[in-house]
C-alpha cells in the first residue's frame, strides 16, 4: 500500500541523512523543524480512511499540537537560545560530515534489518514507520555523541524523541489524548529547561562547547584533589 | 640395681672429658692433664666463692643450678639397666625437652650478664640447637618405628637383633646423625672447640665466662653429664636385645660410653674445628642423613 | 558442651585479667577515651561469649561479625596514630573477608556433596581470624596497634575461636569419613607453614608485640597441626591405635589453645606494662627491666617458659600429646599417617627450638643486661594490679596441669595418661631438685649469692656499657641469615659521620617485614587499584563517551535480545 | 510484589522527603551563609523540592505505564534545578549531565513503553509469537531507559556528577528516592512480562545488576571525593536491589522455605522477598544519613577532598561516629538490616554469583573502609568550622532508626526458622 504516508516516511528518512551531512547550525534546526512538522503530518496520513472514516478529534488534536510543538514552539526555542548564547554557526563534528553521512545510512541499514526481525503485525499502519523509527532514534543519537556543542546535543535529541513519535504513530499506539500531550508538554519542558540550561552554561562557562563541561570526572578531581 | 646404675652413670661423668683429653693428648703426643682432672677441678670449685656482676639478676643466679638439675633429671629417666628404667613411660620428647630447659636457662643466665661475647655464644646456642632438634626427633620416629615403643626406656634397644641384618644401612645412617649431633650438643670439635679460650670462637664457654665457683662446677659437671647422657643414648639406640639378658647390656652400656669418649677423642685429634658458617650447612646435611636412614628403613 | 566449656574458659580467664591489667595500663588516657576502650572491651567479651553459645549458624554469624567489629573498635583506639589507622583497615578487611568466606562456607554446607569446598571455604574464613599463612597479615599490624589488653583478649582467646568454629561446624568427622584425609592434610601443612613460618617471623622482631603477634601465628600452626593429625588419623578406619592418636592430638591440640591463651594472654600484659614504664616496645632500646621491674620480668620469664613448650610447664604438656601422637602415628603402619607423623614431628621439634630462641631473645633483650636507652633505665615497676594480672594467668596455666591430666584420663587412658602423669611427676622433680641445687649453692658460697661484686668480664675492658652488650637484632642475626630467603630482612647502612679515625652514629638496621604483606597481600592489592584506576579514565568527564555508552549497551542487548 | 513495593516506596519516599526538607531547611542557610556567590532562590529551592515529590509519588501512583513514564520524566526535569542550586560551574555541568543523560535514557524508555504497549495490544489479539519479540525488544529498552535513572552500570555515568555536586539534601533524595522510583518502574514493567522471556529478563537484570556492583566498586577504589564515593556506593546498591529483584523474580515460591504473601496471594520467596525490602528501605534510610553527615562535613571543610577531611574523631566527634557507623551500615555489617539483605542474597543466589556478589562486596568495603578510617582517624590537616549542632538532628535520628531496627532484624535472622513467617 504504497501510499502518501510512506512517501513522507521515506521523506523522513532522507532528512536524517541530510541532518547528519549538515555543517550549518540554523540548517540542522530547520531540518529539525521539517521533521517536526512530518511527525505532526504523519498520524493522518496513517489513517485508515477507507475503512475507518475521519479521524476524530483525538487524532486532529494530537497532530496539530505535535506539529505545533515540534515543528514551531521547540525551533524558534532553539534558535533563540542559540542566538543569545551567540552561538558560532559552524556545528564543529567530532567525526567528520562525509563519515557521519555513512554512519546515517549504516543506521539505516541495521534498522531495516532490526525490522525485518521484529515480527510485525498486521495492526501496523505501515511497515516502513519502524525502521524509519529506529534510523531516527540512531541518527539522534548519534549526532549527540558525534558534535560538539551543547545546542547540536539538544538538537540531536529532539531528532531521538521524533523517531519516538514516529514509532508511535506507525504502530498506531493509543494512549489515550491526556498522557499524549503531557508527554508533549514533557518534552516541550524539556527542551525549555535544556535552553536555559544552555544560556547558564553559556552565562558561566562563556562557551556553550561541551568539551569545557568534562571537568567532573575520576581523573580530573583526583588530579585537583591531590593538588590540593 | 636400677639405683645403683644411675649413681655409677652420675659418678663416671667427669671421667668422659677426661678421656677425651687424654685421647686427644695421646695423639698429639703429650701426657695430657690426666683423666681425673674434671674431679678435683669440680671439688677445687666447690669451695670457692662466686663473684657476680653487677648487672646480673637472679636468673644468673638460678641459670647453673636449673640447667644441671634439668639434665641430672634427664638422666634419671635414662634406662642405665638392667630392667627398665625407674620411670618406664617417660616420653623421649620428656627427655630431650628437659635439656632444652637447660639450654633456657643457659642461654637467659649468659645474656643476664649484658656482656658482648656471652651474647654472642648465647646467640650461637639457640641457634644451632633449633637446627639440631627436627634432627633429634627424626631420629627419633625411627626409633618408635624400630621398636614399636613409644617410651624412652622401650624406644632404646628393645628391639631384636635382626634388625641389624635387615637394616644395617639404616641404623648406620641413623648412628652417624646421632654421633653429629651428640659432638654439636656437646659443643665439640668441629662445632666448637672448648679449648681455644678465644671468646670469639666458642659457644659454650663463652657462655659461663662470668660464672665461678659452685656456679661452675654445676655447669661443668652438666656439660659432662649431657655428654655421658647423649652418649649413653647412641649406644643404647644401637644395641638390639641381647641374648644373654639384661645385666650384659648394662655392661656394654658403660662400655659403649667409655668407648664413645675415646671416639670423639679421636675425632678432635684429627679434624679441627670449622667455621660457624658452615654449622648450619652440616646440620642441614644431617637431617637428610636421618630422614634418609628413616625412611630406608620403613620402606625396605 | 565441653568444647564450648574450654573456650569460654580463655574468654573468662584473659577477659578477667586484662580488664583488671587495664584499669591501670589507661591511668594516663584521657578521661573521655575510657568509656569507648570499656564500651569495645566489653562488646568484643561479650561477643566472643556470643559466638561460643551462638544456636545456630546464622546467630554465630552474626555473633563473629560483632567480634571482628568490636575488637576492631579496640585496634583502633590510638585513633590518631597513622599505623594505627593501617591496622584497623587491615584488620577490618580481615575480619570481613572472614564473614564473606563463612557466608560461602554456609551455602556450600546446605548441599550435600560439597563438603569440601564448604571445608575450603570456612579454612579461608576462619584461617582469617586464626592467622594461618598467608592469612594472618592482620596478627602482625592489629596487635601492636591495640592497647596491651586487647592484644591480650585478642591473641589469647578470640584467635583460637576460630578453630572453635571449625570444630563446631566441621567435626561431625565420622560422617563424611572420605574427606578427611584431605581436611586432615590441608590443615596439617597449613598447621606446619604456620608454625615454622610464624616463629621464624617473630624470631628477628624487634617490637615485642609483633614478635607476640607472630607467635600467636606460630602456636596457631601447632594447634591446626594437632587437629590435623587427629583428622587423617581419623580418616584411617579402625582399631584402637588409630583412635588413640586421634584422641591425643585432638586433646593435645586443645589443651593447647588453653595453653596458648593463658600465657600469651599474660605475655601481651606484660608486653604492655613495658609499654607503659617505658614508653616503647623496641627491644633495642629496652635492657636491663627485671631489676627495675622484678615482678613483671619474673612473670615474662616463666610466661615465655611456659609457651616455649618446656617443661615442667603446662606449655610441655600440651606438645606432648601432640608428640606422642606422632610416635603413635609413625609405628601405624598406614604410609599417610607415618608422613604426617614425622612430618608433624619435626616440625614440632623445630617450631619448639625457634621459639625458645625467640623467646630467649625477648628475654635477654628487654629484661637482662643494661638498659640501652634512658627511658629503659628509669622504669619502675608497675602498679600491683598489673602484675597480678600476669600472676593469675600464671597460675592458671600451672593450674591447668593437673586439669590436663583429667582431660586426658577422661578420653585417653592407657599410654597418654601414663606418659602425662610421668611427665607431670618429673616436671615436679626438676622443681624440687632446682630448688636443692639452689640450696647448695647458697650453702656454699653465701655472700656470692646475696651481693654482687663486680662489673660484667669483657674480656679485660674496663668499661662495659650498654652499647656493647648484643643486642636483640644481633642476638637473632644468625638465624635470621640464615632463614634469609624466606625473611628478606631489609639491611641499611647509616653510614658514620665525622672523621674516619673516630667515627659516630654509624649503625647497621634491620627491618624484617612479614613476607606475606610485604610480597604477597600488597602487591596483589597495589596491583588491582592500578588497574581500577586506570579503569577510571572511563569516568574521564566527557558526556559523549558516555551516550556512546548508552548507545553500545542498548545495541548489544538488541543483538543479545534477538539472538536468545 | 508490586503493591507491596508501592506502598513501602510511598511510605519510605515521603519520610526520606521530610528528613531531607527538615535538613534543607538547616542545610540551605548554612550554605548560603559559608559560601555565598550565586544561588538559586530559597523559594525556588522549596517549590521544586516540593514538585520532585510530588512527582515521585505521581510516578509510584500512577495508574497507567505512559502516565508512569510522564510522571518520571517530571522527575528529571524539576530535580535537575535543584543540582544546580549553587549556579557554581561543577553544578552547572552536573546538572548538564544528568539533563541530557536522563532524558535521552528517558526516551529510551518511551520507546520502550510503546514497544511494551504494542506488545500488550498483540497479546491481547492472541497474537502470541509476534509479541514475545516485541515484549523482549521493548524491556531491552526500558532496562536501559528506566536502568539510566536508577543508575544501572554503564548508565550510571550521571550519577557521581549530580549526586556530588547537589546540595546534600537533594543528594540524599536523589539518591534514596529517585533510584528507587525509577527501580519501580522497571518492577512493574518486569511484572508483566510473559513467562517465556522471564528468562531473558532476569538475566539481563542480574547481568545489569553484578555489572552495577562491579563499576561501582572499581570506581570506589582509590576514590578521592567523599560523596563521590557516596554516589557509587548507590550505584552499586541498585546492582544488588536489581540482582534481589531478579532473584525473587526467578524463583519460584516454595512452601517449604517460607512465601511471602501480598493481599492474600503467595507472590514469591520469603527470604528474597524481604531481603528486596528491607534493602531498599535500609539503604535509602543509611544513604540519606550518610549523605546529609557528608554534606555538614562539605560545609565545614569547604571541600569534598578526602586528603583534606582527616581526624574527624579529634575535631568533629558527632560526625566522626555518624560517619564511621554510616560507612559500615552501608556495607552491610551488622546490626545493618543490609547484612540481613545481603545475606539472604547471598544464600538464595547461585553459588557462583554469591562469590562473585560477595568477592565485589569485599572490594566494596576494602575501598569504603580505607575512606572512612582515612576520615576518621589520624590528626587533622585541616582545621573545620564547625557547623551547628541542629544539622546533626536528624542524621542522628535516622541513625537511631537504622540502629534499632538493625538490632531487631538480627535478632529476627538469628532465631532460626524466623524466615518462614
Amino acid at each position: 500500500m504504497t501510499s502518501t504516508a510512506e512517501i513522507l516516511l521515506a521523506l523522513f528518512l532522507l532528512t536524517n541523512i541530510v541532518l547528519a551531512g549538515t555543517g550549518r547550525l540554523r540548517q540542522a534546526i530547520r531540518l529539525v523543524a521539517v521533521q517536526g512538522w512530518m511527525v505532526g503530518l504523519l498520524p493522518i496520513l496513517l489513517w485508515n480512511w477507507t475503512d475507518a472514516g475521519a479521524p476524530g478529534f483525538r487524532v486532529w488534536a494530537v497532530a496539530f499540537v505535535n506539529g505545533a510543538v515540534k515543528g514551531v514552539a521547540l525551533p524558534i526555542l532553539l534558535r533563540y537560545a542559540a542566538d543569545r548564547a551567540k552561538a558560532n554557526f559552524e556545528l564543529e563534528p567530532l567525526v567528520g560530515f562525509r563519515l557521519s553521512q555513512v554512519i546515517a545510512f549504516a543506521i539505516a541499514s541495521a534498522s531495516f534489518a532490526i525490522g525485518k526481525a521484529l515480527h510485525i503485525h498486521e495492526t501496523v499502519a505501515s511497515e516502513l514507520a519502524i525502521p524509519v523509527a529506529f534510523t531516527t532514534m540512531g541518527t539522534g543519537l548519534f549526532l549527540i555523541c558525534a558534535r560538539r556543542k551543547a545546542i547540536t546535543q539538544v538538537l540531536g535529541f529532539l531528532a531521538f524523541e521524533n523517531g519516538i513519535a514516529v514509532f508511535g504513530s506507525g504502530i498506531l499506539l493509543e494512549y489515550g489524548l491526556v498522557v499524549e500531550l503531557g508527554i508533549l508538554l514533557d518534552v516541550f519542558v524539556l527542551v525549555f529547561v535544556l535552553g536555559i540550561a544552555i544560556y547558564q552554561i553559556n552565562r558561566t562557562f562563556s562557551s556553550i562547547d561541551t568539551d569545557k563541561l568534562n571537568a567532573l570526572g575520576d581523573v580530573h578531581l583526583m588530579h585537583r584533589h591531590q593538588s590540593n | 640395681m636400677n639405683i645403683l646404675t644411675f649413681l655409677l652413670a652420675a659418678l663416671l661423668a667427669p671421667l668422659l672429658p677426661g678421656i677425651v683429653n687424654q685421647t686427644k693428648a695421646f695423639f698429639a703426643g703429650r701426657r695430657g692433664p690426666g683423666l681425673f682432672r674434671l674431679y678435683f677441678d669440680l671439688a677445687k670449685l666447690m669451695r670457692k666463692s662466686c663473684p657476680r656482676s653487677t648487672t646480673s639478676t637472679w636468673l644468673f643466679d638460678i641459670a647453673p643450678s636449673v640447667s644441671l638439675a634439668a639434665t641430672a633429671i634427664a638422666a634419671m629417666l635414662f634406662p642405665w639397666g638392667p630392667g627398665q628404667g625407674t620411670f618406664a613411660h617417660a616420653s623421649a620428647a620428656l627427655f630431650f625437652y628437659l635439656l632444652g630447659t637447660g639450654r633456657f636457662f643457659t642461654v637467659l643466665g649468659a645474656l643476664d650478664t649484658g656482656s658482648a661475647f656471652e651474647g654472642m655464644g648465647a646467640s650461637r646456642e639457640v641457634q644451632f640447637s633449633a637446627l639440631v632438634e627436627p634432627i633429634v626427633f627424626v631420629i627419633l620416629g625411627f626409633l618408635v618405628c624400630l621398636s614399636g615403643d613409644v617410651n624412652l626406656p622401650g624406644m632404646l634397644g628393645d628391639y631384636d637383633g635382626g634388625a641389624w641384618t635387615h637394616h644395617a644401612f639404616s641404623l648406620i645412617l641413623i648412628a652417624v646423625a646421632f654421633f653429629t649431633i651428640l659432638l654439636c650438643e656437646n659443643c665439640r670439635v668441629p662445632f666448637d672447640d672448648p679449648e681455644t679460650h678465644l671468646e670469639l670462637t666458642m659457644i659454650h664457654e663463652a657462655m659461663i665466662l662470668d660464672n665461678a665457683g659452685p656456679d661452675l662446677a654445676f655447669i661443668l659437671y652438666g656439660a659432662a653429664l649431657k655428654f655421658e647422657l647423649l652418649a649413653a643414648f647412641l649406644v643404647a639406640m644401637l644395641v638390639p636385645k641381647l641374648s644373654i639378658g639384661p645385666e650384659a647390656k648394662t655392661v656394654v652400656l658403660f662400655g659403649g660410653i667409655l668407648a664413645t669418649a675415646v671416639l670423639v677423642g679421636i675425632v678432635e685429634s684429627v679434624i679441627a674445628r670449622m667455621r660457624f658458617l658452615k654449622t648450619p650447612q652440616v646440620l642441614l646435611g644431617t637431617l637428610m642423613v636421618a630422614t634418609l636412614g628413616a625412611v630406608l628403613y620403613i620402606l625396605f | 558442651m565441653q568444647t564450648k566449656l574450654l573456650f569460654t574458659l580463655p574468654i573468662a580467664a584473659v577477659g578477667a585479667a586484662a580488664a583488671l591489667h587495664a584499669t591501670a595500663y589507661l591511668h594516663g588516657e584521657a578521661k573521655n577515651h575510657l568509656p569507648r576502650f570499656w564500651a569495645f572491651f566489653l562488646a568484643t567479651l561479650a561477643s566472643m561469649l556470643a559466638v561460643v553459645y551462638a544456636p545456630g549458624k546464622i546467630s554465630f554469624l552474626l555473633a563473629w561479625e560483632a567480634m571482628g567489629l568490636s575488637s576492631a573498635g579496640l585496634v583502633a583506639f590510638e585513633n590518631t596514630e597513622k599505623t594505627v589507622r593501617r591496622a584497623t583497615w587491615i584488620y577490618l578487611l580481615a575480619c570481613h573477608a572472614g564473614a564473606c568466606a563463612l557466608m560461602l562456607a554456609g551455602v556450600f554446607l546446605n548441599s550435600p556433596d560439597a563438603f569440601l569446598a564448604a571445608f575450603f571455604c570456612a579454612i579461608v574464613g576462619f584461617g582469617l581470624k586464626i592467622g594461618f599463612p598467608p592469612f594472618h597479615v592482620w596478627l602482625p599490624e592489629a596487635h601492636p596497634a591495640a592497647p596491651a589488653p586487647a592484644s591480650a583478649v585478642m591473641s589469647g582467646a578470640m584467635i583460637p575461636l576460630g578453630f572453635y568454629g571449625l570444630l563446631n561446624f566441621f567435626w561431625p568427622v565420622s560422617t563424611v569419613v572420605p574427606y578427611n584425609t584431605t581436611a586432615g592434610l590441608t590443615l596439617i601443612a597449613l598447621g606446619v607453614a604456620g608454625a615454622i613460618g610464624g616463629i621464624l617471623f617473630a624470631l628477628p622482631q624487634v617490637n615485642l608485640k609483633k614478635l607476640l603477634a607472630f607467635s600467636s601465628v606460630e602456636n596457631m600452626g601447632v594447634i591446626a597441626m594437632g587437629l590435623g593429625l587427629a583428622l587423617v588419623a581419623n580418616s584411617r578406619d579402625g582399631g584402637s591405635l588409630f583412635s588413640e592418636i586421634y584422641v591425643l592430638s585432638f586433646t593435645g591440640a586443645l589443651v593447647h589453645v588453653m595453653n596458648h591463651a593463658l600465657l600469651k594472654g599474660a605475655l601481651f600484659l606484660g608486653a604492655g606494662s613495658i609499654l607503659r614504664q617505658t614508653g616503647t616496645l623496641d627491644q633495642d632500646r629496652l635492657g636491663g627491666l627485671m631489676k627495675r621491674m622484678p615482678f613483671t620480668g619474673t612473670l615474662f620469664t616463666l610466661n615465655a617458659l611456659g609457651l616455649a613448650g618446656l617443661p615442667p610447664l603446662n606449655g610441655f604438656l600440651g606438645e606432648l600429646l601432640i608428640y606422642t601422637a606422632g610416635f603413635l602415628a609413625v609405628r601405624s603402619g598406614s604410609p599417610l599417617l607415618v608422613a604426617a607423623g614425622f612430618t608433624v614431628l619435626a616440625a614440632l621439634a623445630f617450631t619448639g627450638g625457634l621459639a625458645a630462641a625467640a623467646y630467649c631473645k625477648a628475654i635477654g633483650a628487654t629484661f637482662l643486661g643494661e638498659p640501652r636507652s634512658k627511658a629503659a633505665a628509669d622504669a619502675i615497676e608497675t602498679p600491683k594490679r598489673m602484675w597480678i594480672a600476669q600472676l593469675a594467668l600464671f597460675l592458671g596455666s600451672v593450674a591447668m596441669i593437673p586439669g590436663t591430666i583429667f582431660i586426658v584420663h577422661k578420653f585417653a587412658n592407657g599410654i597418654g595418661e601414663a606418659t602425662l602423669l610421668t611427665a607431670a611427676t618429673i616436671g615436679g622433680a626438676l622443681v624440687l631438685m632446682t630448688a636443692a641445687l639452689v640450696g647448695l649453692r647458697r650453702f656454699l658460697c653465701p655472700r656470692g649469692a646475696v651481693k654482687p661484686q663486680c662489673p660484667t668480664w669483657d674480656c679485660g675492658y674496663h668499661e662495659p656499657t650498654a652499647r656493647m652488650a648484643y643486642t636483640a637484632t644481633a642476638f637473632t642475626q644468625p638465624l635470621a641469615d640464615l632463614f634469609a630467603f624466606a625473611l628478606r630482612p631489609r639491611k641499611h647502612l647509616i653510614p658514620f659521620k665525622g672523621h674516619p679515625a673516630a667515627p659516630t652514629d654509624a649503625a647497621l638496621v634491620t627491618e624484617t617485614d612479614d613476607r606475606a604483606l610485604a610480597g604477597f597481600w600488597r602487591p596483589l592489592f597495589t596491583f588491582f587499584a592500578r588497574a581500577f584506576q586506570r579503569a577510571h579514565l572511563l569516568q574521564s568527564g566527557s558526556l559523549h563517551l558516555y551516550i556512546l555508552l548508552i548507545l553500545i549497551t542498548v545495541v548489544v542487548l538488541l543483538v543479545a535480545a534477538f539472538a536468545s | 510484589m508490586i503493591s507491596t513495593l508501592q506502598k513501602l516506596m510511598l511510605a519510605l519516599t515521603s519520610v526520606l522527603f521530610v528528613a531531607d526538607l527538615v535538613q534543607s531547611v538547616f542545610y540551605i542557610r548554612e550554605a548560603d551563609r559559608r559560601e555565598g556567590g550565586d544561588h538559586m532562590s530559597h523559594r525556588t529551592y522549596y517549590v521544586c523540592l516540593s514538585a520532585f515529590f510530588g512527582a515521585m509519588v505521581f510516578a509510584l501512583l500512577s495508574p497507567s505505564l505512559p502516565l508512569m513514564w510522564v510522571a518520571v520524566e517530571l522527575t528529571t526535569l524539576v530535580s535537575a534545578p535543584l543540582i544546580a542550586y549553587h549556579r557554581s560551574r561543577g553544578a552547572l555541568e552536573a546538572m548538564w549531565k544528568y539533563l541530557l543523560i536522563c532524558s535521552i535514557g528517558i526516551g529510551l524508555a518511551l520507546f520502550g513503553t510503546m514497544l511494551v504497549m504494542h506488545a500488550l495490544e498483540l497479546q491481547e489479539k492472541g497474537v502470541a509469537e509476534g509479541c514475545r519479540m516485541w515484549f523482549k525488544v521493548g524491556f531491552v529498552f526500558i532496562l536501559a531507559g528506566y536502568g539510566t535513572k536508577t543508575g544501572l552500570a554503564p548508565f550510571h555515568t550521571w550519577l557521581p556528577d549530580a549526586h556530588s555536586e547537589a546540595p546534600a539534601p537533594v543528594s540524599a533524595l536523589l539518591s534514596g528516592a529517585l533510584l528507587n522510583c525509577s527501580f519501580f518502574a522497571i518492577a512493574r514493567f518486569r511484572e508483566i512480562m510473559p513467562a517465556e522471556i522471564a528468562g531473558f529478563c532476569d538475566a539481563s537484570m542480574i547481568f545489569f545488576g553484578i555489572l552495577s556492583v562491579a563499576v561501582a566498586a572499581v570506581f570506589m577504589v582509590r576514590q578521592t571525593d567523599f560523596k563521590r564515593l557516596l554516589a557509587y556506593s548507590s550505584v552499586e546498591h541498585m546492582g544488588l536491589i536489581v540482582i534481589l529483584f531478579a532473584i525473587f523474580m526467578h524463583t519460584p515460591a516454595d512452601p517449604g522455605r517460607g512465601v511471602l504473601i501480598s493481599g492474600g496471594e503467595i507472590v514469591g520467596d520469603a527470604v528474597l522477598g524481604l531481603a528486596l525490602l528491607a534493602h531498599i528501605v535500609f539503604h535509602s534510610l543509611t544513604k540519606t544519613m550518610l549523605f546529609q553527615t557528608a554534606g555538614n562535613l562539605l560545609l565545614a571543610f569547604g571541600t569534598r577532598a578526602i586528603a583534606s577531611v582527616q581526624g574527624l574523631g579529634v575535631s568533629m566527634k558527632g560526625h566522626s561516629a555518624l560517619w564511621i557507623v554510616g560507612v559500615l551500615f552501608i556495607c552491610g555489617m551488622p546490626p545493618s538490616v543490609l547484612f540481613a539483605s545481603e545475606l539472604g542474597l547471598v544464600v538464595s543466589a547461585p553459588l557462583w554469583m554469591s562469590a562473585l556478589v560477595l568477592a565485589l562486596l569485599f572490594i566494596v568495603f576494602a575501598a569504603m573502609m580505607k575512606v572512612a578510617l582515612a576520615m576518621t582517624m589520624g590528626t587533622p590537616v585541616a582545621k573545620p568550622e564547625p557547623v551547628p549542632g541542629k544539622m546533626l538532628i536528624v542524621p542522628f535520628t535516622l541513625l537511631a532508626i537504622l540502629v534499632a531496627s538493625g538490632v531487631l532484624a538480627c535478632i529476627c535472622i538469628s532465631i532460626p526458622g524466623a524466615w518462614h513467617n
